[in-house]
């Protein structure tokens, strides 16, 4: 029983992925999660300069998934390509993980990192920068522009992440897949705020931040479904997988391969090789060889 | 544990520097606490910070605040009945292994203030606690006399107004020609630490150190608090490391991250 | 110190109303939640033919809210009629919720209903219905559109619903302010699924549903923030209200008055009252005079 | 709680009739159960229905089904090691007053079933119990055995093949006239409840009846269980109603509604 999985020309020993932004600044802490067991790891979402994202408060813990307001911190491009560089000397899976104010910005970056890393993610999905993310990720058009450009800087697959917008997503996917896309990531966090009663004032100082974790994985999961009716390139889900149920969930709506973030906080490090474990005994109970006769089942009727 | 931020009342302030003070926050939901464990501390309008526990009861926190920059000066304007939003608590916390008869604790500045917890519990567990206590004046030799009631106190001062004039790595040192101890706990400046690594290398001792590097989640998710080249986290899988960690972690002493994550030398 | 609050033409004794499809399908329940302390009532949504909706189930708990199906069950307009004038006859404050598949049916429903109603809600918003919610509620000339139409055919003030979409919220809005809505309901429960992977199906009958309760609430928060920003009417708060913490947040971030629907399960139907009471004290420790002086503080700086 | 649907393993079958089994199911939540309470039952490709449970004890319950329709023959089907999916128990259930010494207990077709656990609670409590039972025939006077074990039973079927010859409030009826009760439960047919009211008012008798109407939510959520005039939830203010509030319900044995909230007419 294997559960190695292929991206189009990317193949991963497992379906399950760290999420960009999750630990995924330093070398270090890239490879020790690929270490323990992840079948591919993303990068911090990286610009062209250094930025320091916004200030603390950066995170709301709801207790059934968080609010985070990170604002894509990165040591910019040239430290990122040192830290890159040792990630690869370790053989780790790497996608690296890009953002941009503009198509110019993107396809500088492109350029400049597809030499260090296995796939690139473009993030289009950013609720908590102005400009940056959302703001391209929810108009088809902007998507299927961006995504083409990168697409003819890069030597290496493109992925593109998008935001939870269930009644746009097939629209948004189709217009990843032909702007030259290898796979879409489904789905980054869903934009959602908090109001502090005492001090009445939002909480996160960007006041919108990203909703992720148990609360997100119904809407993601929608998108998932719902863009696996229209799309020919994979999907890579994600949001609020924390076990291999849930994991299972998003490959019946029809992803190849999963991504985890926030589960990390209350399962640890250990996730990924416990869901790879359960996928496989899952598998094995049902009979089934290989994930790829796994995917988009739930669509049957 | 508090999950989400919210206010707590201070019911109490002690004062024990210009720079230095002790907030008391009465808890109104049901926690444990482990020495060395932290909290995340924010006011509406300042950042929201990593504040060590010093005190615990059940039911009141104290956490000791030195003012060092915008948000802890923030902080310091509070009075007795306004609040401090918390969540927590988090991180690992000190361990004391089952036979261990002996300890010493090892504090400066207001590394101090997490030290004493610890050596309340060793004291509990009917463990000797030798505490070497420093400081940049006698004022903020931090709950110097409760140390005291729970066994022998060596103070450093930087201004001598008390106990030994300098470094309080040195006075242990000098220590260490007299006495040994099974395992020693420390936390304070980053030198200090460094330090102390290599006191415990040379004299095979064994250690326990509380770490800091920038915080922002507190939970180990978005990695801001790295260390190299493991990749452990300061928030999760610290902020206290063993010395089979610490001699490993090649970038203590040498370099921490801003927060985007570029790297900063420590000048020392 | 009042609570009570007017929504432009419309006042209510209170902020707190009953959201549609909870408990709003027959008079006594209607008047019974009245009673119980809600400042109005919205019923069930109404179509011209009577509907039974999806089959079970309908409904599933996820602990932190729910995925429902129910697929807009109702009797239809003229068995409505009958239990609507059963309510008014006891001075109960009522909105009536419609829905339908095109401009006529709204038309026709609002003409008929005008007569029994302190209000009228246009569910633009359901996301288990092809062709009747979603699909309107998404698009800002439809929703424009549709509002006009029935804003015409109707002698009562116009409330128009609409879905959690917060990167479109502000466009949506100002549609249905350009309408002619004397408010708008921020949100309704935004489209999800859940599988099952026993069965490796889709648990909804209908596939997908909408979610509702906790997990809502940073989501419809945020919207009820964002179209703040750019509208004159009034919002009228909905997701995930089962506090008076929560309704004040909402009112911090812009809403004159909170709709409340999942939390009846776990807060039961003394929540009207809670809800009111906590207000109070707050307005009280705050010495805010009434809810007006509260409403949209959060965007102070 | 078992809040969400999630399949729980069969672990054993009672096949009472051809038309109504017991399927017992091994739990690995713990839950707490009252007499009276309902479970929301489903297996993929049906619908999900209301079934009251027959028995409880802590790990294992059962769950009583007549098989009626699409659904619950889909159910019939099941085999030892299936599962059914199931979330609850949801509802009020059967309360038992302080000082109650006697009680009648009435359950008429599958009806009987939750009446068994509410026999046993009573027992357990040191209540006298006299059972009435009706069924269309001896097979189908469910735990018939069981009801004995705990007082004294009176036993009517529509064939005769056991017991009176007829309808089970006859039998009640007539035993009134020997003996009294504090307090008589009852579970069956509405055309059964509604004479029971009855009943119950000219003989100055207490009543709590476990009544049926469309569930689909189960929590209290939807609105389709709900009765005239007062609005109460079957699923969530019920299934169990005490005499004074049954002696309100206009709409028992006159109409209930369907799927769409239209009101149909019970013709009897
Ligand atoms: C695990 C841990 C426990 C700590 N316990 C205590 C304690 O018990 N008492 C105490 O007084 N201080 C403690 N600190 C340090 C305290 O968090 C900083 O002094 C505080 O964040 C400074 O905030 P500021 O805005 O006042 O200063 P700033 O002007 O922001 O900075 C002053 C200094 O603090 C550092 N700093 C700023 N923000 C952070 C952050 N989020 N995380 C780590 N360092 C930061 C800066 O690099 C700078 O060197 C602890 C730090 C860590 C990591
Ligand atoms: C609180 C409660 C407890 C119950 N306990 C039991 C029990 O212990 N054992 C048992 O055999 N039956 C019980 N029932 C009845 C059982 O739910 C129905 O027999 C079942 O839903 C019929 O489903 P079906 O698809 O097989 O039949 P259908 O073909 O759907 O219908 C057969 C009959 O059942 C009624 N019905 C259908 N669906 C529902 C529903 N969701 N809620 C209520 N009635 C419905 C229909 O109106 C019709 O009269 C209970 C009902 C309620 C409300
Ligand atoms: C703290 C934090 C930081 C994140 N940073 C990024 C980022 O830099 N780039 C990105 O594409 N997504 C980022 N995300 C989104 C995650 O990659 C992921 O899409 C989202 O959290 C949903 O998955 P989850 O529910 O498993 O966390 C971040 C999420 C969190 C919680
Ligand atoms: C069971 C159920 C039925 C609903 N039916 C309707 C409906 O008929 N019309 C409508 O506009 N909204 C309907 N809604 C949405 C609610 O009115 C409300 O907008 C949503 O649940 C969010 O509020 P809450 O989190 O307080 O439940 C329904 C929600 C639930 C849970
Ligand atoms: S502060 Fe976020 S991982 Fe440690
Ligand atoms: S079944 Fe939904 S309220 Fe009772």
């Amino acid at each position: 029983m294997s559960i190695n999985v292929s991206l189009g020309a990317l193949s991963l020993r497992n379906p399950t992925i760290l999420a960009s932004g999750i630990l995924g600044t330093t070398a270090s802490s890239l490879i020790r999660v690929y270490k323990s067991g992840a079948g591919a790891v993303v990068s911090k979402s990286i610009s062209i300069n250094p930025n320091e994202g916004y200030k603390t408060p950066v995170l709301i813990d709801l207790g059934y998934g968080y609010i985070n307001s990170m604002g894509l911190p990165n040591p910019g491009l040239d430290e990122m390509i040192v830290e890159f560089k040792v990630v690869k000397s370790k053989k780790v899976k790497l996608f690296g993980s890009i953002f941009a104010s503009d198509i110019d910005e993107f396809k500088y970056l492109a350029s400049k990192l597809t030499d260090y890393v296995d796939a690139l993610e473009l993030n289009l999905s950013c609720p908590t920068k102005m400009g940056v993310g959302l703001e391209i990720g929810k108009i088809p058009w902007m998507v299927e522009e961006t995504t083409r450009e990168v697409y003819k800087k890069s030597k290496v697959p493109v992925i593109v992440k998008l935001p939870p917008l269930v009644t746009l997503i097939d629209e948004l996917t189709l217009a990843a897949e032909d702007g030259g896309a290898s796979a879409v990531t489904l789905t980054n966090t869903a934009k959602a705020m908090k109001i502090d009663v005492f001090s009445k004032k939002p909480i996160l100082q960007g006041v919108y931040g990203g909703l992720s974790g148990k609360a997100l994985k119904p809407l993601s999961l929608a998108c998932v479904f719902k863009a696996y009716e229209v799309l020919s390139i994979p999907i890579i889900g994600c949001g609020g997988i924390y076990s291999w149920e849930d994991a299972v969930e998003y490959i019946l709506a029809g992803a190849k391969a999963i991504q985890i973030g926030s589960a990390i906080v209350s399962e640890g490090l250990g996730i990924f090789k416990k869901i790879c474990i359960g996928i496989k005994k899952y598998l094995e109970e049902n009979n089934i060889d290989k994930i790829n006769d796994l995917v988009g089942l739930a669509h049957r009727r | 544990m508090i999950v989400s931020q919210k206010p707590i009342e201070i019911v109490n302030i002690l004062t024990h520097s210009n720079r230095i003070k002790t907030f008391y926050l009465k808890l109104k939901d049901r926690i444990r606490v482990a020495p060395g464990q932290f909290m995340m501390v924010w006011i509406p309008d300042a950042e929201e910070i990593p504040i060590s526990i010093s005190y615990f009861n059940g039911s009141t926190m104290g956490l000791t605040i030195a003012a060092v920059g915008e948000t802890t000066r923030q902080i310091h304007k509070l009075k007795i009945h306004d609040s401090l939003y918390v969540r927590g608590p988090y991180g690992n916390g000190f361990k004391i292994p089952r036979g261990i008869n002996k300890i010493w604790i090892i504090g400066g500045g207001y590394g101090i203030a997490p030290l004493l917890l610890l050596a309340k519990k060793a004291s509990s567990m009917n463990v000797k606690v030798i505490s070497f206590l420093g400081a940049r004046n006698k004022d903020e030799l931090l709950f110097y006399d409760q140390f005291k009631l729970l066994g022998e106190v060596f103070a450093s001062t930087d201004d001598g107004s008390e106990g030994f004039h300098g470094d309080v790595t040195t006075l242990v040192e000098k220590y260490l020609s007299v006495s040994k101890t099974d395992l020693m706990y420390a936390c304070g400046p980053e030198d200090m630490i460094v330090k102390l690594i290599k006191l415990a290398c040379n004299h095979n001792l064994n250690l326990q150190a509380s770490l800091e590097r920038l915080i922002k989640c507190g939970i180990g998710l978005c990695g801001s608090c790295c260390l190299d080249p493991l990749g452990l986290r300061v928030c999760r899988d610290g902020p206290v490391f063993p010395l089979k960690i610490l001699v490993k972690l090649n970038e203590l002493g040498c370099y921490y991250r801003s927060p985007s994550g570029v790297k900063v030398k420590l000048s020392d």
